[in-house]
């Protein structure tokens, strides 16, 4: 099966070659043979030692052939069947990532100090949007493209979660 | 005799005076607001208090609520930590007033501190160098910008009340300034509740370099070394260590005669920091007293062997220090990182939420002041710093390697932290070089190298990638193909 | 120059090697059973290799399959930890054989070291004082009788392989000499494989005090001061303390004088500990080299400030030492406690199992060698060591109230510990009067003073016990109410 | 209600007044009242402030009215309705703890390295039945009354856990 490890965009072979025992497997990744020992596995992730070296994994997510994962720590996405993905993104018309483009979110839990803008307004990217207090310091949001405010979804002394939609600007 | 302590706080530093004042057989009360109900300091002290709901105001700023509970629960001595009431003199006054003993300088003192002009016209007075700036409090934005141009850009905005990087701005133009004026007065109201702003020369490629400060009630001062807080964010400290690669003994005697003078000359007791500002010619100028304990007072226990919880109690039962500064010698090498939530990549914005699973480093002379445990939350109300790694080495290496050691075998699932970002400085050339100053991250482009360390890191895992990818899809395709026979709606759905 | 280190050990001391290995970039290799498959060691390593079954002999006694690892990992250097192989002369000589470097004293000193009589004889020539006993190795139980009657009892039976209090019994008369000698002779070999047995006199009221020695491949010698060990139970350690209070400045020095030669007799490379026992009359005996990195080392690198493992890297690499005795002081004052998976009221039994939670102490001066985390398993296969807990302090004061502090955080769930009866222990004004020997637990009735301490713990509790068991009541009551109804049998059943 | 503290041999009574809050309750036990507060709670255990004194307690079982929890870290034993315990008891005839004074159990797991009876011999009590090893330590198991062997439920080299019957004495 080819897998892509999208956070250095290669692609690799990979597959079982042979069960060894009941948790020892052989497997082939780009023509190489490796040794896979299994200490622990479930549904949200496994640990193993590999040719030797231990690592742990937990499985976060797993969609249309995207899986997230984070490995030893560090996260990484990894698609399969990739080419598969990008006829499904393409025919669903890109409507979500549309969306994402017109929504403002907060990237930060807070709560809303001012409102610097309102309904109608036009606003360039890099317009502070508004003002939010978390953790003690104030962190302004600031406009993620040049549009007009379509609508505010805040109000001052409101609190937001991260991924919150803050306004909508188009 | 103290007998029973509360603490006005809350976090790591509540549980590190827990922990002396319970050696000691020294009673505790903790107080807690909604937030906290699940926290460890709640669980640790010999009793606990809920005083109110999240919001500071409503619960560790509430002073009356404090009050209340210290005066019920017969407690006769009271520590502020940092942040929050410790350098708040209307606390230390009320406590004063109702005969009870607040661990730290005295309310006038403490006043005269925090009143950074005040503050510095003591210092002029006792022949303390300070950094250049206007005479005193600015009106309004327009008297900052006329002092700004007086005195040259770039100048600092700083709030007197402001503290621990807070309140305090760093403006270039006359546009930078008009914009952070206010900026400044919102966050020193929010961290402590009140503002009013001075303007100072802001100097280029400075080393910021404090000394803990000691004297008791009879007169006897002495400095327990400085310390070398250079790598900061957002003029927030991230990494301190002790000592300071560019104090050597001679520099060391100096500065600590001024620090002695310096704690005489606002009357001081009990332990503080004196602040200096190192210009990259070798002077020293003084910038401002932090009148309680401080976040980064572990390294100084490590290279001193004091236990500064303990000083902090025997000075505030009346005792006269047991050292003169010809007893104190340096031991080694010691160095801090602060473990902060907060996402590197998005301006060091906050990163909060529970933490499911955290694994705290451990090993010889390595030390972690934390609040979390496997389970716990991360809260939005209260400050970012969730843990303080400290190291400690017979020489500079050995505690940079422990440093690094411990670094990797910290995890904190669930929330953003600084720990990859140190790894980077910890591993610069320029870091082990000590060529420190405060513009470091921009100045070295640590961002970047970061970048950089996190993609060779996704490299190095690629192939233990793969193989938990082939893995997942062999147990996921097995799982396909069983729900296949056994539900065809399954399958009809793949089929479309 | 080392660069890959194989630990042919487990538990917190494989742990403790990597966390040095680490720090100074040294690739680690570890080994593990099939029991250790879910080990803290087998994640924390570079490398990590399956060794055999759980049994010792089939895994970590299992030489030929270690240097099979060895030779295949492309390692050059072992360390064995304690235990296990670690003073096995055999491992010792196929590893010199094999061009790995036994990071220890070669295999001629460590066979010398390990024959008991062999040693003792090389003492005397040395003019090292040693305890009174037979010539040399006894052939069976009926010599061993004979040589008790003429020495007068009581008298200890000692494996010579023996090490860690393992193979070692005081008998007080013939009846218990027969007992004893077949149970050394099998513990000796459950331990380390073999066993040949000596008589020596059982001194009593004796102090069990030994010294670190450190000594380089170009003969240069020190001692790292001593430890005094005393608190044991089965002649195994519980607790250990340095420096010792009965050994002053002038008596450090004479007797380290002694260790140093001693080390010398044996031609000793790498670190090691020379034991005496010290007779009421303040007499020094020694009695036995442990040729080996000690259980107790980490509160000798406290007050010190040396790490041990580096030292043991570097002298294995040829470096000579970094220092003479005159550049060593001693700083402050440093307590382990041992703790053990045992029960304390069954006379020590070991207690395995699972661990579902634990909690691990933490604070200043505080440090804690284990292999524990939650959801860990304790092994029937392996020791009962699970932690080992150490304090530092500036006086002994300090650090024994760190370390009832510390004792009071610890939260094993899931096996009884050896923590409720440090302690006991640590309170009694005999333990803080330094009235230290290694018969101190009986001589103090610490079992029946344990017993009524648990006891007002109870009574402390029992206000919280009631109130915890009303508000289940409630609950229960509610649940049962509501079964009463959804579930007739249920209520038949009850009123049958 | 009555509650026994097994461990102190103390009957103290205990009922809830009032419901304060959600998580608060009014508590009286021996005609003193107390303030509860609930922190956690879920069926096998709770965390609560008493009077402002933090504790944590796990329930560990709760069979016909005794119960065994650990609060804060002490083991205790509470009974309840303990007349009726008694009751309960001496009709079923005590047939459980006469089997327990027959069974030699053994308290620690470990492997058999030696038996020293025989059935049929006659033992006293603290005579050595056999020899186990755990965590490389010898540990003799010795007879708990006098009486002769009626069964070996053991081998050489066999394993044993905790609590398994190493024999029968009569």
């Amino acid at each position: 099966m080819e897998f892509k490890l999208e956070d250095i965009e290669e692609t690799f072979n990979g597959e079982i070659v042979s069960k060894i025992s009941n948790n020892e497997y052989l497997i082939k990744i780009q023509d190489k043979e490796h040794h896979i020992q299994i200490l622990d596995i479930n549904s949200r992730g496994m640990e193993f030692v590999l040719d030797n070296h231990y690592h742990s994994v937990n499985y976060l997510e797993n969609q249309t052939g995207e899986m997230k994962i984070i490995l030893d720590g560090v996260p990484l996405t990894i698609n399969k069947n990739s080419k598969f993905d990008k006829i499904v993104y393409k025919s669903s018309g890109g409507a979500d990532v549309g969306s994402a483009q017109k929504n403002l979110r907060s990237q930060i839990p807070g709560k809303i100090v001012s409102i610097e803008v309102k309904v109608g307004d036009k606003v360039k990217k890099g317009d502070v949007v508004c003002v939010l207090e978390s953790m003690k310091m104030q962190v302004s949001v600031k406009s993620h493209k040049d549009g007009e405010i379509k609508s505010l979804k805040i109000k001052e002394g409101n609190s937001v979660n991260k991924n919150d939609i803050l306004a909508e600007i188009e | 005799m103290i007998s029973k302590v509360l603490i006005a706080n809350r976090g790591e530093i509540a549980l590190r005076v827990i922990k002396t004042c319970k050696a000691l057989g020294i009673k505790t009360v903790a107080v807690y607001s909604d937030e906290d109900r699940n926290s460890l300091h709640v669980k640790n002290a010999t009793e606990s208090y809920h005083i109110g709901e999240a919001a500071p105001a409503k619960s560790y700023l509430n002073q009356e609520k404090i009050l209340d509970v210290m005066l019920s629960s017969g407690t006769d001595a009271v520590h502020p930590g940092y942040g929050f009431l410790s350098e708040n003199d209307d606390f230390a006054r009320l406590c004063e007033k109702n005969k009870i003993n607040f661990i730290g300088p005295s309310a006038d003192s403490m006043n005269l501190c925090g009143d950074k002009m005040r503050c510095k016209a003591a210092m002029l007075k006792a022949k303390v160098p300070t950094v250049p700036g206007g005479p005193g409090l600015v009106k309004d934005a327009d008297e900052a910008e006329k002092i700004a141009n007086e005195i040259g850009y770039p100048v600092m905005l700083k709030s007197v009340y402001g503290g621990g990087g807070r309140g305090i701005r760093i403006v270039n133009t006359d546009q930078e300034l008009q914009d952070g004026y206010e900026t400044v007065t919102a966050e020193s109201i929010a961290a402590v509740g009140k503002s009013a702003i001075i303007v100072e020369k802001f100097l280029e490629k400075t080393r910021h370099i404090e000394y803990q400060m000691c004297r008791d009630h009879h007169g006897n001062a002495v400095h327990l070394f400085e310390r070398e807080c250079s790598i900061q964010r957002r003029n927030q400290k991230l990494i301190e260590q002790t000592p300071s690669p560019a104090v050597d003994e001679a520099k060391r005697e100096e500065i600590g005669e001024l620090v002695v003078k310096a704690a005489e000359a606002v009357d001081y007791t009990n332990l503080g920091t004196a602040e200096f500002l190192r210009a990259d010619n070798g002077e020293f100028y003084f910038i401002e007293i932090n009148a309680r304990l401080q976040v980064e007072h572990p390294i100084s226990e490590m290279v001193s062997g004091l236990d500064f919880v303990k000083l902090q109690l025997d000075i505030a039962n009346g005792e006269p220090l047991p050292f003169k500064q010809s007893d104190l010698k340096m031991n080694g090498y010691a160095i801090e990182c602060r473990i902060n939530a907060e996402d590197t990549f998005l301006d060091f914005a906050p990163s909060t939420g529970p933490v499911p699973n955290v694994t705290i480093p451990s090993g010889p002379s390595v030390r972690c002041d934390t609040y979390l445990y496997p389970g716990c939350t991360v809260s939005p109300f209260y400050d970012s710093l969730m843990a303080k790694l400290c190291t400690w080495g017979q020489t500079f290496e050995e505690s940079r390697l422990r440093m690094l050691n411990a670094l990797n075998d910290f995890y904190i699932q669930g929330v953003e932290t600084s720990i990859p970002l140190y790894k980077t400085i910890l591993k610069t050339d320029e870091y082990k070089n000590g060529q420190l100053s405060t513009d470091f991250l921009k100045r070295f482009g640590i961002i970047d190298r970061l970048k950089e360390d996190l993609k060779n890191q996704r490299k190095d895992k690629q192939l233990a990638a793969i193989a938990a990818a082939v893995m997942h899809s062999t147990f996921y395709q097995s799982r396909v193909k069983s729900s296949t026979v056994t539900n065809p709606r399954w399958k009809s759905r793949m089929d479309r």
